[in-house]
């Protein structure tokens, strides 16, 4: 795989969303008075009439969007996944996913990588419920290029769905060509001796720990696991009982997230041990983007090194007991 | 999908479902209170039934669904709810969800005698309205407060905004549930959009679980509320079927001459109204009749 | 452990609140409308001016109780989990918890046994979410006496706290002798064979299963595991390494609750096979309490057909793939 | 918790920060001016070293917050702003920090130099409050916008109804914000308290993010909206010193005559105010100047 340079997942978000206005007319869109900052200002621009403002109102945007629903059409609302996955839990829950309401939430800013607006607008903690929902379909895609397939993809689905994407540029290294199917992980990288599974911008981070484990001698099997839900439960078990061992990595809490689904799905199917590349339960805070990634462990080199501690664990066993968090990592 | 099963009757005859429908016409006011009282009475015998579910909301909202219902109000088939030019009536406030069936079952959207399994596991008449089970007429799941409005709010935007036709759409919320700040988001968001083929009706019978509604926190006053929120509110007496038909027509002259403003009905009203025991009793907010307070209600309603 | 007939969790959490407020002036119970059935009643009716009734305004409620707790109280929110979870789930991520508010919830009508009013109202996906929020203590009790113990104890620790009780009586069998502390699980019946980690009412089901599974030899080590947050990873581990196989059991989605804490903490320390017992990736429905607990698989008999696979597991491996969940159950 | 170093300062004096600051007492309109014009040109120093932020609306409620800090409006002691008798203010605009943080520098609570760190890895001024990083005078983490009014309202209740104090509470919304259900939820809370030691300042810009605030979603009558949720609600030009403090001491008298009504003053003011060229534009909602456009501003702000 190689790098195309730099950008946002939100942008692939914006175009994907445009995409998808061009094919199909009840594709509708609500905004929530951060159109240019999540993108849904490239689709207002080309259809105004199908662009509806409703201000700062993530509860209502939720539930107008089931109304929409059902009413036949197709409803994105889009903000910062800090206000469209928690303001509206609750309108998430209920009107959108025990209606079964064909709504779509895009939730941007999601991460550290949001940089100085700091804890507040870095959501690290909704991966946990959007995936514990029943009918939520929940996409974290690693860059620009899957960003806006699973756009489309998740536009032309039937049923509630979420996209998780990114404020800052990122690596942007898939194609047009890429695998990429609501429900399935890909191996991105074939090894043996440790899997990486990663969603977002750690796919990317992975990448460059296999490519440093390599110059050891170690083969790392890299996987994108874009579909949180459903999850590709085949892969995973494939990867744990090839390798062993795995690293997971997410830019979200180490809980519940990512890192608990590989967690759940290998225990259900061939248990191995897994060290958890992630925020360690802590808010955010301000700095910049590489920065706070580098500060929280959210690096290739956090990746390597927990490569190294699973190999080690798998062959000598686990000694002592251990949190899957540490300590606090911000100032 | 699977349908509990109904309950043998009871003994008692009063207790019993009748099989009588009516017809979705305008009928005339007195014709209306008579089907307001086979709505409380089928109210009565679904929640002696269930032995759990609230019976004041319901019981006190009967005479409004009546009117909507069968007052010439709502445009909608009983025998194809999914008619896609009927107008929609969302229940924001879930839990009254009782006094829905029975006008959905007295409408002749389902056999009246699938009431006798409300609240049993498996039921299309779940405890608060489930869409997943496809009762005819439940156009939404709710039972969370303050949900509701804000879905009726959307799909008056797609009506209106989106495929331009002359739908209607009706939601109904309690008075405690204006405590709800999303109420007011769905509140503004109606009158931005100028949706005027939209009415709020507000179930105004000062009563919620905890006590009188100002006790619990106070909501008053609600028409300044309401009309500062951009909405054309008339307040009507809410067990006068002719004053409830006079508010619905006023909302549907806002909505065919085009006012650009969203139509709010205040109905006052009493919990438990028709039933003297409970009459105006919060404490009856949640809770059943039990056989014989059931017999004696049907009885007073008879 | 012997019982002591039925009783509700809930009536643990009002009269612990009124154990609470004997021993400290400072704490107040805000009301959302429904303080009878959460038992703040018994509060209000002591100390009505300690009492403040903020109506049906959960987002209101939840951060009114932060600002208390910064002028210096201890206040109590209750409402029903799925409202004072959900609908203020911002309020609880950024005024609570990130602010490091000393707030305590009380999340009533957890779980399926709800009953009758069916599944709006059976918060069955709240734990993922509160168990990954940053300073958030997350207790879940057994029964009615450890409820109340858990309720005098969040009120006297500092930092936000959630309790979880449920409607139905449900069976009591601790005593004020069981101990309790924040952060530790116990061991309720020993053994080696296989380990049932439980919360709330599924722990005296999984003493049933024990007794069961008994019959047929098998010693089974019951754990209950009150305090998902912070999280007992000693006990775990040492059950995963004396047992070599686990059973979880919670009233909650299979995904990302005490299931997911369990699979995350083995992963971590003791890779061990894991059988989930929970609702699995489904909502609710009307019904009897005992009805449903039956029809969504959540009695000894699904814990103790889990065990037997569990061990099968351990003993043979796994074959094929399985999701965590299997197919939804209601109706 | 580390503060992050304050980068050296730039060659240009004008970007620097002085080292001046200002009594807590009633000083006159003029001098009120005066400090809101260092106010401002902090928030410029400010956000120009940070390179990103929010401009508008600091700046555009400069003047509300000179008059408050320095108009012997709010009671709070600069050298221990954690004093038991102090008065608080809860900032609901999350966003609009930069102009809190040039506040209570001015107001000597913290050195001003440290300003240069907003924004900055470890910061005490982070992009939005945290209450963690125990910057004096940041009363509570704030940024989701509809929380800060209800924290408010609650340390309200808390100083009234608990403490049985004099302490009084202001909390500052924007006029977006006003579109979050949840700030009517405790704007209900504090009148059916009689919260009459709460202020509830709104910052009436007309603007937000993506637009003017009539066409991104219509806030308006804002006085009958407050009015009708009842708060004792008046109009104050934002800008002029004289009328704030009448505005502030409206409230006062309100609270100290035990009026038991909150009062809510709904100040005018243009976004970016104080810049030319970023006056009255909703553009400037979210941006930091570039280092030429700082001069300018700095140059206009002289
Ligand atoms: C968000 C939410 N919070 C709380 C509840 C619990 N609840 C159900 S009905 C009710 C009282 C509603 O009062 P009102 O709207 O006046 O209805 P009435 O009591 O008159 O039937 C409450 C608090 C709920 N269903 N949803
Ligand atoms: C709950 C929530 N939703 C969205 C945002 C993103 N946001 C930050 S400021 C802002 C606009 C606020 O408008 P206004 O209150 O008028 O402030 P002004 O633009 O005048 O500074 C928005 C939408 C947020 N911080 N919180
Ligand atoms: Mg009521
Ligand atoms: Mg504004």
């Amino acid at each position: 795989m190689e790098l195309h340079g730099q950008k946002p997942t939100r942008h692939g978000f914006g175009d994907g969303l445009v995409d998808l206005g061009e094919k199909h007319d009840n594709v509708v869109v609500l905004g929530g008075d951060i159109t240019g900052s999540v993108l849904t200002s490239l689709f207002q621009s080309r259809w105004p009439e199908r662009f509806f403002s409703i201000g700062i109102a993530e509860q209502n945007a939720t539930t107008i969007a089931a109304g929409l629903a059902l009413s036949g059409k197709i409803p994105f609302f889009a903000s910062y996944g800090a206000f469209c996955a928690f303001r509206n839990a609750d309108q998430l829950r209920i009107s959108v996913c025990y209606n079964e309401a064909n709504v779509k939430i895009g939730g941007g800013h999601a991460g550290i990588s949001v940089g100085p607006d700091g804890a507040t607008h870095q959501v690290l903690e909704e991966m946990s419920f959007l995936r514990t929902l029943p009918h939520m379909t929940l996409l974290v895609p690693c860059d620009y290029t899957e960003a806006r397939k699973a756009t489309v993809a998740m536009g032309e689905m039937v049923g509630p769905a979420y996209i998780r994407f990114g404020r800052s540029p990122v690596p942007h290294f898939t194609t047009p060509d890429t695998p990429f199917e609501i429900g399935k992980a890909q191996v991105f990288r074939d090894g043996n001796d440790v899997a990486l599974v990663a969603c977002g911008a750690m796919v990317w981070e992975a990448m460059l720990a296999a490519e440093e484990l390599a110059k050891s001698g170690i083969q790392a099997r890299v996987i994108n696991a874009p579909s949180i839900k459903p999850f590709d439960h085949a892969t995973i078990a494939q990867a744990a009982r090839d390798c062993g061992c795995i690293v997971t990595a997410e830019e979200h809490q180490v809980h519940a997230g990512l890192g608990g689904a590989v967690a759940e799905s290998t225990a259900k199917n061939a248990p191995v041990p897994i060290e958890f590349v992630g925020v360690k339960d802590t808010f955010g805070g301000s700095g910049e983007p590489e920065e706070l990634m580098e500060k929280f462990g959210l690096t290739w080199r956090e990746i390597v090194a927990s490569a190294r501690v699973a190999m080690q664990r798998r062959d000598h066993g686990s000694t002592g007991v251990r949190a899957i968090k540490d300590v606090p990592t911000y100032a | 999908m699977m349908n509990a099963e109904a309950p043998t009757s009871s003994a008692n005859t009063l207790l019993d479902f009748n099989t009588t429908t009516f017809e979705n016409k305008r009928q005339t006011p007195a014709e209306l209170a008579e089907i307001a009282k086979e709505i409380r009475r089928d109210i009565i015998r679904m929640l002696e039934r269930a032995g759990s579910g609230h019976s004041g909301g319901p019981l006190g909202s009967a005479d409004i669904f009546a009117a909507l219902y069968f007052g010439g109000v709502m445009r909608y088939n009983p025998a194809d709810m999914h008619w896609a030019g009927r107008d929609r009536f969302v229940l924001s406030a879930g839990h009254m969800v009782p006094v829905l069936y029975a006008t959905l079952a007295n409408a002749g959207c389902y056999p009246k005698a699938e009431m006798a399994t409300l609240r049993k596991y498996g039921t299309r008449l779940q405890g608060h309205p489930g869409r997943d089970m496809g009762l005819p007429g439940i156009e939404t799941s709710s039972g969370s407060l303050g949900q509701g409005i804000s879905i009726a709010v959307g799909m008056a935007m797609a009506d209106k905004l989106v495929d331009h036709n002359d739908r209607r759409v009706f939601s109904l919320t309690g008075d405690g549930e204006l405590q709800e700040g999303s109420v007011w988001e769905a509140a503004m968001c109606a009158s931005h959009y100028k949706l005027d083929n939209f009415c709020w009706i507000i179930d105004n019978n000062d009563c919620q679980i905890d006590g009188r509604v100002p006790d619990v926190l106070n909501v008053y006053p609600i028409e300044e509320k309401c009309a500062s929120f951009g909405f054309d509110t008339i307040v009507v007496d809410g067990h006068d079927p002719a004053d409830l038909v006079r508010g619905f027509d006023h909302f549907i002259k806002n909505h065919t001459s085009g006012s650009g403003k969203p139509t709010c009905i205040v109905a006052r009203t009493f919990m438990g109204h028709g039933v003297s025991y409970m009459n105006d009793k919060f404490e009856w907010h949640g809770k059943p009749p039990t056989h014989e307070q059931a017999i004696v209600a049907l009885e007073e309603l008879a």
